[in-house]
């Protein structure tokens, strides 16, 4: 089955059987921001806790499918200890990994795109697969979503 | 098995196309049937050869095309036993029949305080748009609760339904695969005064239909269900409710006149039925109706408790307490409809493994999330099976599950 | 001329098949328009090879008809140039769009004593659904007039849009022909701070639109008048106003969350499209949409306003005042649609005859029976043409008209 | 034009283009009866005018297509001196000549249609061609419906 070892890498299987962070962080001083799939029901709750610019904690929570799954534990081990603006920017080449095509359709800003590129993806590459199955883009990208909301109110707060 | 299965698998174009090498092993018949080569002609023969919108042409082919909307609608009356044409209502899916009900004898009905009764196993469509006019309203919901074995609690329907004006169920779940007592739900909710709509979406594609023994005052399916196209659904109902009833859309066609000051709407069934309708579609539906009428629904239903069973068999067999199977363990109070749960697989995964072995199943909440809560999970995979599948097709599930299982580790 | 006729009539199946020995005259493209090859074939297509239900399906066919549908939906955005296809939200017709904005934007804006602005020429799809919201909230209506040559009396336009918190107006009148200039009335009615539907169910298929450029709020229209198929319509609205607006019809597909308690609708623009939509249409449509875009709207309109011309020219030519035709003189102000009255023949007398000859047109009140009113006439007989009609077509209407004079002894 | 020319008899031309029995009466005595074709915005006004059981006089307004108006001429040629009964069973004959088709499709009482062809319809047989356009019939049946409904009002007096 080629396809599925594309969509389904090894380190995809791992994250999704052995998630990182999974937990709760106490509410405040961290933020809690929860994100949510209406076409198949997953649920991601993403805590961050932010001290000045640092990402200093995060904990994963809800439910959903292996890619949702994974791409959220993967995500939170990437940005734990990370500034919010190096959150931010890797939460946009991540996405821009998903969306390639749509990229492409809509002409979005060529050096914008370039510089999501030199963002390094790491582990987070493996989930490549995915984006040549549209429906389950938004499995990888619900966590990372739910970030952003965490991150905006962070911000806010500040 | 009742049917001949792989002369019906023919005259199914995409059954017979060739998917990497094979044939595609279609179970999600529940969400929108295949299509036979009659229906697909049916529709492209009105736009090749006449071509024409109905009912205020003159002309030789606007006539030929009024005469096969106007006889597909006949079609419809008797293939649901309907005493009258007139009762024949096109909308665009069961959705909008649904809608229609609510929005046109539930605006004029329902006040403050009446009350109209669902139960905890309805698709999406048979619930909010009584939670519309309950925003609305201020009408009260009541839910009769679904058991753990799948079917609907009625220990309590008399007090449920004690002062409903409206009672509205589904014949079958689309998740569950349950088929309710609609004619015991009916007697009870007419004795105490309340109507009865059923949502007959699952139940007019796989059984015998007849409104009259249903004991139904409304009935809403969708022609994309039942081997007919996309883009059309019907609302059937009592012709002295319907009557009765003000429009719902206004505009061409559903008028008997309009002058500055106001309009008068025209006679059933074309009061319910604004703008342009569905001409093609209708015409589509007129042929699956035939389609399904040459092979007999007492077969077809014969032929999905058969592999319903086989089904429930050959799964429990294969994969014992690996896969958890909802709804009533019996064939015969059941659709070939399975929702199931894979070790611990997430349902999008399964379905994602199956398609890579050609097997089409659906992962999700089946627009049933109150059903879903109620069941305690998030989503199921659903593998729904119709006519022009047979027992290759369940046990190509079961090689498919058995992969899935190998593949991540079970 | 400016487009290949002959080459453009031999996409269209019906018009190259043989009635009687020779083609059909189709002059009846107002009512409905014919269909070309490829729009017949993508439905076909999909219900061959691709046919599953969208958005909720993870497997290989599922995820096709998606993006079949969604391109579809891009295609019209473009076509119509509008800012996002979450402002693209199907119907059944334009009918239905009209419905959805005075149901949805009416209920929830308009109280006793507001006002909306309408004009004297529209269809009654344009008229009915303000006359049920009146009934319903005791709004006003005003009607800005006719004049005698067939254009709307802009005279006293700041007056009658003083106050209104809307305007909705046909693009172009599906009897006269006359296009309106909806720019103008648009700059008005918004310095008034009223809103601007627009009727473009005869405008879409047959000028370029620019929604933008129109200074339109909404705009709806129909598939099947501009080489789609039946079932399937379009309501565009700027995003701001359709994401403020309530649900209209509720149901599977429409919503983000379901519990027993309440729905959360879904977004942009699928609350507004309530279960299973017209996939194989909406696929259609946007066939339609490449084949006119591969044509080019300008060529369509420039080829409609010669055509005109020339239709104008023979008409009066032939038979001078024993024809009488309504609407704009001037082929520029207007589509090439022609309502007339024939010496005192009855419209449908003369439409059985057009009949015998193989030219079909229609007669009656066009679904807009305030204008025949006002016009003092109880229905006329309409030719109403679009880009696979020419010269020839037009002299076939002249030669059988003179066979009715003939036969009827005028 | 063979096709024309059956629609169109000689003898239903003659009636559209002088047509019998047209204007009012004074109501009362008589009654007046309105129909109205949806479609195409035929409307046609009965005024019959009723002694005991006879139908003593019959005037028609309104205005309509060549069928609509002939067959109303026709009607009221053939029904002014006839009993209520006897224009009922013409009413009926005429119908079922009309409906032909639906007649046989939806499985009529038989005797019933025999009866009905046992009512000579005489000139009215002209309109017989009309049966083989559908869409026509509406137009050949809507004085008769009206006339049923003036009859009804009569009776209903009496
Ligand atoms: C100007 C106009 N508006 C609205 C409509 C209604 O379109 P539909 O019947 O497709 O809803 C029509 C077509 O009949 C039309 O010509
Ligand atoms: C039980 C039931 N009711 C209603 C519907 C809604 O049907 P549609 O989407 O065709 O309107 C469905 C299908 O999705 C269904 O299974």
């Amino acid at each position: 089955m080629p396809g599925l070892e594309d969509l389904y890498r090894e380190i995809v299987l791992d994250h999704y059987r052995s998630p990182r962070n999974r937990g709760e962080l106490p509410v405040p001083p961290s933020h809690r921001a929860e994100g949510f799939n209406p076409l198949c029901g997953d649920e991601i709750v993403v805590y961050v806790q932010v001290d000045g610019d640092t990402i200093t904690d995060v904990k994963i929570g809800g439910q959903g499918c292996s890619i949702s799954q994974s791409s959220a534990s993967m995500m939170s081990a990437a940005i734990k200890g990370k500034t919010i603006h190096e959150a931010r920017a890797l939460t946009r080449a991540f996405k821009s990994m998903m969306s390639i095509h749509e990229t492409a359709l809509e002409g979005d800003d060529p050096e914008m795109a370039a510089a999501n590129l030199a963002v390094k993806l790491g582990d987070l590459e493996a989930l490549r697969g995915v984006a040549r199955v549209p429906v389950r883009i938004k499995c990888a990208t619900l966590s990372w979503n739910t970030l952003a909301q965490g991150l905006d109110e962070a911000e806010a707060e500040a | 098995m009742t049917l001949d299965v792989s002369a019906i698998k023919k005259d199914f174009p995409l059954l017979e196309r060739d998917f990497n090498g094979k044939p595609l092993v279609y179970l999600d018949s529940a969400a929108t049937s295949q299509k036979p080569r009659a229906v697909i002609d049916a529709m492209s023969d009105y736009y090749e050869n006449y071509n024409a919108n109905t009912h205020r042409g003159v002309f030789g082919i606007a006539e030929q095309a009024t005469n096969a909307m106007e006889g597909a609608r006949e079609k419809v009356r008797s293939f649901i036993n309907a005493p009258s044409i007139n009762e024949i209502i096109f909308t665009r899916n069961a959705t909008e029949s649904i809608n229609l009900v609510a929005h046109s004898w539930g605006r004029a009905n329902l006040r403050a305080g009446d009350v109209v009764v669902l139960t905890e196993l309805e698709h999406h469509s048979n619930i909010v748009p009584w939670q519309q006019i309950r925003e609305e309203r201020g009408i009260e919901l009541r839910y009769i609760p679904v058991t753990d074995s799948g079917h609907l609690d009625l220990d309590d329907l008399a007090a449920t339904v004690d002062g409903a004006k409206l009672v509205s169920i589904s014949a079958m779940s689309n998740v569950l695969g349950t088929v309710t007592p609609v004619r015991h739900i009916a007697d009870i909710a007419h004795a105490a005064g309340a109507l009865v709509c059923v949502d007959a979406c699952q139940f007019v594609p796989h059984l015998p239909c007849d409104v009259i023994a249903l004991g139904a005052d409304f009935v809403a399916f969708s022609a994309h269900k039942m081997c007919g196209p996309t883009g059309v659904g019907v609302l059937w109902g009592h012709e002295a409710l319907l009557d009765a009833m003000p429009a719902f859309l206004g505009g061409g066609g559903m008028i008997r006149d309009v002058t500055l000051q106001g309009f008068k709407p025209a006679e059933l069934p074309w009061k319910f039925e604004a703008g342009t309708p569905a001409i093609a579609e209708i015409i589509g539906l007129g042929a699956a109706v035939d389609y399904l009428s040459a092979i007999g629904m007492p077969a077809v239903r014969q032929h999905e408790v058969e592999l319903a069973a086989y089904t429930l068999r050959t799964l429990k067999g294969r994969f014992g307490d690996g896969i958890k199977i909802y709804g009533p363990s019996e064939a015969s109070e059941r659709g070939a409809v399975f929702s199931f749960g894979f070790g611990d697989l997430h349902p999008h995964d399964i379905s994602q493994v199956l398609d890579e072995h050609g097997v089409c199943v659906r992962a999700g909440h089946h627009c049933a999330k109150p059903l879903m809560r109620k069941l305690g999970i998030g989503a199921t995979a659903r593998a729904s099976l119709y006519l022009y599948n047979d027992e290759s097709d369940v046990d190509a599930l079961a090689d498919a599950l058995a992969a899935a299982a190998d593949f991540f580790g079970l």
